[in-house]
């Protein structure tokens, strides 16, 4: 299976952020919420603070490191839970069919109308910030399009010969959808998962700039650009590194998405979404 | 983006084409040009003449054959199927909202049966119904109207099916070859799984019944651990029929098991399958636009237009002396390169029609050469004897 | 007055680097009215002569040797211009799926109005006129109202008829044919095989057709050249094929299929088998190409490929020992 | 086609109506929801007698079904009840900062459309050149940059160091520029990629090939034939860009300051100005939707077969 560019290079980047974000205690310099010098504050990048400090004096390198491991913790559970609800209830919606077809089809239409970004806001305005709210916030907004990708597999695949053949061999509902149904879209589906991550973990930045995902002092590559916000004349650097980490990681995650669409699913046309 | 046309809400997923037409076993919509139909040629004409010559199939030659088909005709018929109606709701667009609710007629009264070791050719064009009579008989489409039984099982509109009991008696071999396997499954799996779920444990026992299947259809066992993918077109047809007849069952449905192959195998998976229904002692319900292919494999065959059985009877008696104009029409329009003058006047013209209103009275008047008023007028022909075992459904047949 | 020489045809696949002749010194030729059939199976090159012929062979595949003459010239000499100029005019092709050959949010008047328009420049108006005559032309009922109609609302036999309207619009002196019935019903398919046999004589259109049907091949055509792996392996006239076939492989064709009436004849026999799979393109073998299938096989046939046999009645073999 | 649009616009009634009821019970009907957010929610405990005073004022008290038949009569007549925050009625707060969001989200949808397009049918053209490998990599470095750190560098390099635009504020076109832009970039890049892969598509087709065989310049190819199945294509795709492009846009007014519904909706959530935030949701869903009917109806206009199914 020869890796086309995108995988290499957009697997390099992910695996640079899960391992920055999994040893960050250990290759950080300080720690990203106590150690504030207010003596040192918002100093330029140097050899001893490779990006720099912010308005109290904190190590923006190490807080990128400890930044990288909620992005990514939020980006890869909730799209998780995302691919789970989405596969569960298009990939029944298809085989079924009937009333239970047209109730999926109408949630996955409503879910389409509200902005997901906007659903989020709203749950996290209830729930309050922190990370598990943001988790349940990203997790259950974002499953449409798998679900109408796992619908539209189901209903193309179970007209193909062995599905009908295993229906006639005897099998169950639950063990075709599991053996020979799931198995024969799993391509399609960690394309969308691995595209589906990285808008997770932009919606999760957007979430914390506005103050309402992970709060200061935490160290999210969101917040962190919010208060760089406030410094944009007097510390522009402020916002250079974690805008650039989050790019980084999201534009690794896409390359990984295109790749793996090159390879396991050639010929779809989610090759558009 | 618009809901798919057609898009019917049932269980099943049938390929409806944008007409409404159940796109199954449809001659070409899914083929590739990859095969080589031989449909008819100088034998009509002078029969001795084909170059090869055949090696004889069964010890008893043509005679013997059909006579025992016929001696057990008292016996209780395997499959019966009585007045079978199959319609489907398809609802407008916008889930019915503003669109009306259209019925398409798949199957209109149809009734047949077969008997032990017999094989029955079911024979018509796209939008015949003869893909719905089968995946009704296999429970696998609900049927709206009629009653099915096979071994004594009762298959109708009402009830649930006894899957796994239904299973041991009666199973199916699909058109594409390319398909009907499961990519992610080995043929071990392919095979072995439903031994298990049916009850057979014992390894040894699992691990001698695939062998077997396995040489039966020509493969052997090393074939056993490898994937759909590293096989031809040829072997995946031998691997369908391996899984169809590994829970051993009495009556096999086969829907156009060649038309996808290319041509210079067909005629091995035709032995193969007429073989295996010598030596396992099976039945048959060969499905195929290909008059050809009907004739040489079947004993007794029926002939289908929109969903009804215009003509039934022995095999020489439809292709010898065929009474429906239809059946004419079929078998004037195989191309031959000595085509006689007369064949001409039996061509059947224009379109068929479409299964959501199909014509009044002879639903075939609309293109037989021979139609008459009474032909128009409702009710329709109802099948009637013509000879000795071949019935026909026109006013007008003699 | 050959319309169409083809001589010594090579077209090449390139894969990966490495490229293999997918077609292989196929020469053939078409007189002007005459109807000559290409039969083969699936891989056996038909399909790209014909893209060969109308300049349209796409991407990893191109023409790596001998000559395609239409009337006198080379063409793959001629520049774009002067291909584009031949291609609708002179030289006409119909596909095989009706489904998807015509484009789907125009009226089919319009597809066929564009041929009067590119070729003849007619204006609109006149060119929707001839459209819906051409319509007429080729049986369609109420062609008016069916000019205004979209392809998904036509059956595949009426857009079949559409294609055909195009292709002879502006009577071309060839028209080739590519599986244009295998994805109809067989009565349809009757009809579609009238339809083009009758339209071509009345204009004096050569017809070169496409299939896999050696029957419907026959029936068709004067002359029937049947290609395996990309060679031509004999040439016939349609009786000769089906009464003493020369070829092990068109032999053994004509034999393995069960024809209408031979059971009656003979009996149910069993079928007489060609062994083995049908090659694709990368594993052509060497030498004769049908050798590891062939009931004929000697030393010879495999390591040399088999020349030119002429045979009578104009009819040629590739095969060391035809017959 | 009167008919198809009146059904069309018949069939998202139901969604409209389904969108409000789940506004209804996030905001209402949740017993934590109001309560908690507001006693301690981090920000000073507020003292109980205020949040008395909130939930009266909420009808918090009375049963579920009896606000629910306030909140939809209420809806009914357009009237989205008062802002805690400035007392003004949320219709008429809703109603001063439409026009600054529709001329964002316009703008920056022309933006997308106007580059976007043109570079994915290029590309397409000359699949592997240099214009398909540059377009493209722009595309996904386009989706998968941050709107909020793409804003932020424009507004340091143009409006802090360069001075060609304001950093923030509203007023004429030239305040439209950079939200525009940094809003515009992720649509621009979705499509790009789907133009192109559309292209590609089309140009593979069996009836692009029927054209060429009817001896058609390769250039009145794409004009008559190749141009018009790519729209389609395209354009069913918009609609669903649009959702995404008003979410975004939340984040954008915040950067910009631009006196929108998106940063009505953050600052009302943060005072926990609940029919504020209500508001702003249901005219968000309700723009989202209006644009989405009338791309399907356009989609209509060109597509025949849609108007058939």
């Amino acid at each position: 299976m020869k890796l086309g560019a995108n995988i290499l290079i957009g697997g390099a980047l992910f695996l640079v952020a899960v391992l920055a974000g999994v040893f960050a205690p250990w290759i950080a310099h300080t720690d990203p919420v106590m150690d504030a010098n207010l003596m040192v504050a918002e100093e330029p990048p140097s050899r001893e603070f490779w990006f720099g400090t912010d308005a109290q004096g904190r190590d923006i390198y190490s807080r990128v490191l400890y930044g990288a491991r909620i992005s990514l913790t939020v980006g890869i559970f909730a799209q998780l839970v995302n691919t789970l609800i989405g596969t569960a209830l298009g990939l029944s919606a298809g085989y079924w069919g009937g009333w239970w077809d047209d109730f999926v089809t109408g949630l996955t239409n409503l879910l389409l109308a509200i902005p997901s970004l906007i659903f989020a806001l709203a749950i996290m305005a209830i729930l309050g910030p922190g990370l598990t709210s943001l988790l349940i916030a990203l997790g259950l907004t974002n499953w449409s399009f798998t679900c109408r990708l796992a619908r539209a597999s189901a209903l193309s695949l179970k007209s193909q010969g062995y599905v009908q053949a295993s229906k006639v061999l005897g099998y169950g509902d639950l063990r075709i959808m599991l053996t020979q149904l799931l198995p024969n879209m799993l391509g399609p589906l960690i394309v969308i998962g691995t595209l589906g991550m990285g808008g997770t973990i932009l919606a999760e930045a957007a979430l914390s700039f506005l103050g309402l995902g992970i709060r200061p002092p935490y160290p999210s590559w969101g917040s962190m650009l919010s208060e760089a916000r406030d410094q944009i004349t007097t510390a522009p650097w402020l916002s250079v590194f974690p805008g650039l980490a989050i790019f980084l990681t999201v534009l690794g995650l896409n390359l990984l998405g295109d790749g793996l669409r090159d390879i396991l699913d050639p010929q779809s046309r989610s090759r558009r979404l | 983006m618009a809901d798919e046309a057609g898009q019917s809400h049932l269980g099943l997923h049938l390929p409806l084409n944008r007409e409404g037409r159940i796109a199954e076993g449809d001659p070409g919509r899914d083929r590739e040009p990859r095969d080589l139909t031989l449909s008819r040629s100088a034998a009509r004409t002078d029969p001795g003449s084909g170059p090869g010559q055949a090696l004889p199939l069964s010890a008893g030659g043509e005679g013997a054959q059909s006579s025992n088909a016929i001696a057990q005709a008292d016996e209780a018929a395997l499959l019966e199927v009585k007045d079978l109606v199959v319609e489907f709701q398809i609802a407008g667009p916008f889930l019915g909202i503003g669109g009306g609710t259209r019925v398409l007629h798949a199957v209109s009264g149809v009734d047949l049966t077969v008997r032990a070791g017999e094989c029955l050719g079911l024979v018509g064009e796209s939008g015949c119904g003869k893909t719905t009579v089968a995946l009704s008989i296999l429970g696998l489409v609900p049927a709206t109207r009629g009653a099915i039984t096979i071994d004594g099982m009762e298959i109708g509109s009402r009830g649930s099916i006894d899957r796994r009991r239904l299973a041991r008696t009666v199973q199916m071999v699909f058109q594409d070859p390319y398909a009907s396997l499961n990519p992610r499954q080995t043929v071990r799996r392919t095979l072995v799984d439903p031994l298990r779920l049916h009850g057979t444990t014992n390894a040894g026992e699992i691990e001698d019944r695939m062998a077997d299947m396995l040489r039966r259809v020509g493969l052997t066992g090393d074939h056993a651990d490898r994937y759909p993918h590293e096989f031809s077109g040829g072997q995946r047809q031998r691997i369908g029929i391996a899984r169809a007849l590994i829970l051993r069952p009495k009556l096999v449905l086969c829907d156009e098991p060649v038309s996808a192959l290319d041509v210079s195998i067909r005629a091995q998976i035709i032995n193969l399958l007429l073989e295996l229904k010598e030596s396992l002692g099976l039945s048959y319900i060969m499905i195929s636009h290909d008059l050809g292919v009907v004739e040489h494999m079947s004993d007794r065959v029926a002939v289908m237009y929109l969903g009804r059985i215009v003509e039934t009877g022995d095999w020489r008696a439809i292709f010898e002396r065929p009474g429906h104009p239809y059946t004419r029409g079929l078998i004037a329009a195989i191309p031959d390169v000595f085509a006689p003058a007369g064949v001409a006047a039996d061509k059947v013209r224009g379109e068929i029609p479409s299964p959501f209103d199909p014509p009044a009275g002879c639903a075939f008047h609309p293109r037989c050469p021979i139609a008459v008023d009474q032909c128009r007028a409702p009710p329709g022909p109802e099948l009637r004897r013509l000879g000795t075992a071949h019935e026909v459904s026109c006013w007008r047949a003699s | 007055m050959t319309l169409l020489a083809v001589e010594d045809l090579r077209i090449d696949l390139t894969a990966g680097g490495i490229s293999h002749a997918a077609v292989d010194s196929v020469s053939f030729e078409i007189a002007r009215g005459e109807t000559f059939g290409l039969v083969g199976e699936s891989g056996c090159g038909k399909t790209i002569t014909a893209l060969a012929v109308m300049g349209l062979l796409p991407q990893p595949l191109a023409i790596g040797g001998g000559k395609v003459r239409f009337d006198g010239r080379a063409i793959e000499s001629l520049d774009a211009d002067e291909m584009r100029r031949l291609r609708g005019k002179r030289l006409a092709m119909i596909f095989q799926e009706p489904m998807t050959a015509l484009n789907p949010l125009l009226p089919v008047g319009r597809q066929i109005a564009e041929m009067f328009i590119l070729h003849e420049g007619a204006s609109w108006r006149d060119a929707e006129r001839r459209a819906v005559e051409m319509l007429a032309r080729v049986r369609v009922s109420a062609p008016e109202r069916r000019a205004r109609d979209y392809p998904h609302q036509l059956s595949g036999g009426m857009r079949q008829r559409v294609m055909i309207a195009i292709a002879l619009a502006c009577s071309p002196d060839l028209l080739i044919a590519d599986e244009p019935t295998t994805a109809l019903d067989v009565t349809v398919q009757s009809e579609m095989v009238d339809l083009m046999r009758d339209l071509c004589v009345a204009n004096g259109t050569a017809i070169l057709m496409i299939s896999h049907d050696l029957g419907l091949v026959g029936s068709m055509c004067r002359t029937v050249g049947v290609m395996y792996a990309g060679r031509l392996v004999e040439v016939r006239s349609s009786a000769d094929v089906f009464k003493s076939a020369a070829h092990p492989y068109t032999r053994g064709l004509v034999a393995s299929l069960p024809r209408l009436g031979s059971r009656a004849a003979i009996g149910q026999q069993r079928l007489q088998e060609i062994s083995g799979v049908v090659p694709s393109i990368a594993d052509f073998p060497p030498g004769c190409r049908f050798h590891p299938r062939c009931d004929r096989l000697t030393d010879v046939c495999r390591t040399v490929a088999p020349g030119v046999t002429a045979l009578a009645g104009n009819g040629r073999v590739r095969c060391h020992h035809h017959g | 086609m009167l008919a198809y649009a009146f059904r069309r616009t018949l069939q998202s009634f139901p969604t409209v109506a389904a969108v409000a009821l789940v506004v209804f019970v996030l905001f209402s009907v949740i017993p934590g929801s109001i309560a908690t957010s507001m006693s301690d929610d981090g920000r000073g405990a507020m003292d109980a007698e205020v949040v008395q005073r909130m939930r009266k004022e909420l009808g918090l008290d009375d049963p579920v079904y009896v606000r629910f038949a306030k909140y939809v009569g209420n809806l009914a007549v357009l009237d989205l009840g008062t802002s805690f925050r400035s007392r003004e009625p949320v219709s008429q707060l809703l109603a001063k900062r439409m026009w600054p969001t529709m001329q964002l989200v316009l703008a920056a949808m022309g933006f997308a459309i106007v580059i976007g397009v043109p570079l994915g049918f290029v590309a397409a053209m000359r699949p592997g050149g240099v214009i398909d490998a540059v377009s493209m990599v722009t595309a996904v470095s386009g989706l998968s940059i941050a709107k909020f750190w793409f804003g932020l560098l424009l507004m340091y390099l143009f409006a802090l160091k360069l001075g060609w635009f304001p950093t923030f504020g509203y007023g004429g076109w030239w305040y439209l520029v950079l939200p525009a832009v940094t809003l515009g970039v992720s649509p621009l890049a979705l499509l790009a990629r789907t133009t192109r892969a559309a292209a590609l598509e089309v140009t593979n087709a069996d009836f692009v090939r029927t054209a060429r065989s009817k001896g058609m310049s390769e250039a009145r190819v794409v004009r008559w034939h190749v141009v018009r199945n790519v729209a389609v294509i395209v354009l069913t795709t918009l609609g669903l860009q649009f959702g995404s492009l008003m979410g975004q846009a939340v984040v954008v007014e915040k950067l910009f300051s631009w006196p929108g519904i998106g940063s009505l909706l953050v600052d009302s959530v943060f005072q926990r100005d609940i029919p504020a935030v209500q508001g702003c949701i249901l005219l968000i869903v309700l723009f989202f939707l209006v644009v989405n009917t009338l791309v399907d109806i356009a989609c209509a206009v060109i597509d025949p077969r849609i108007k058939y199914t």
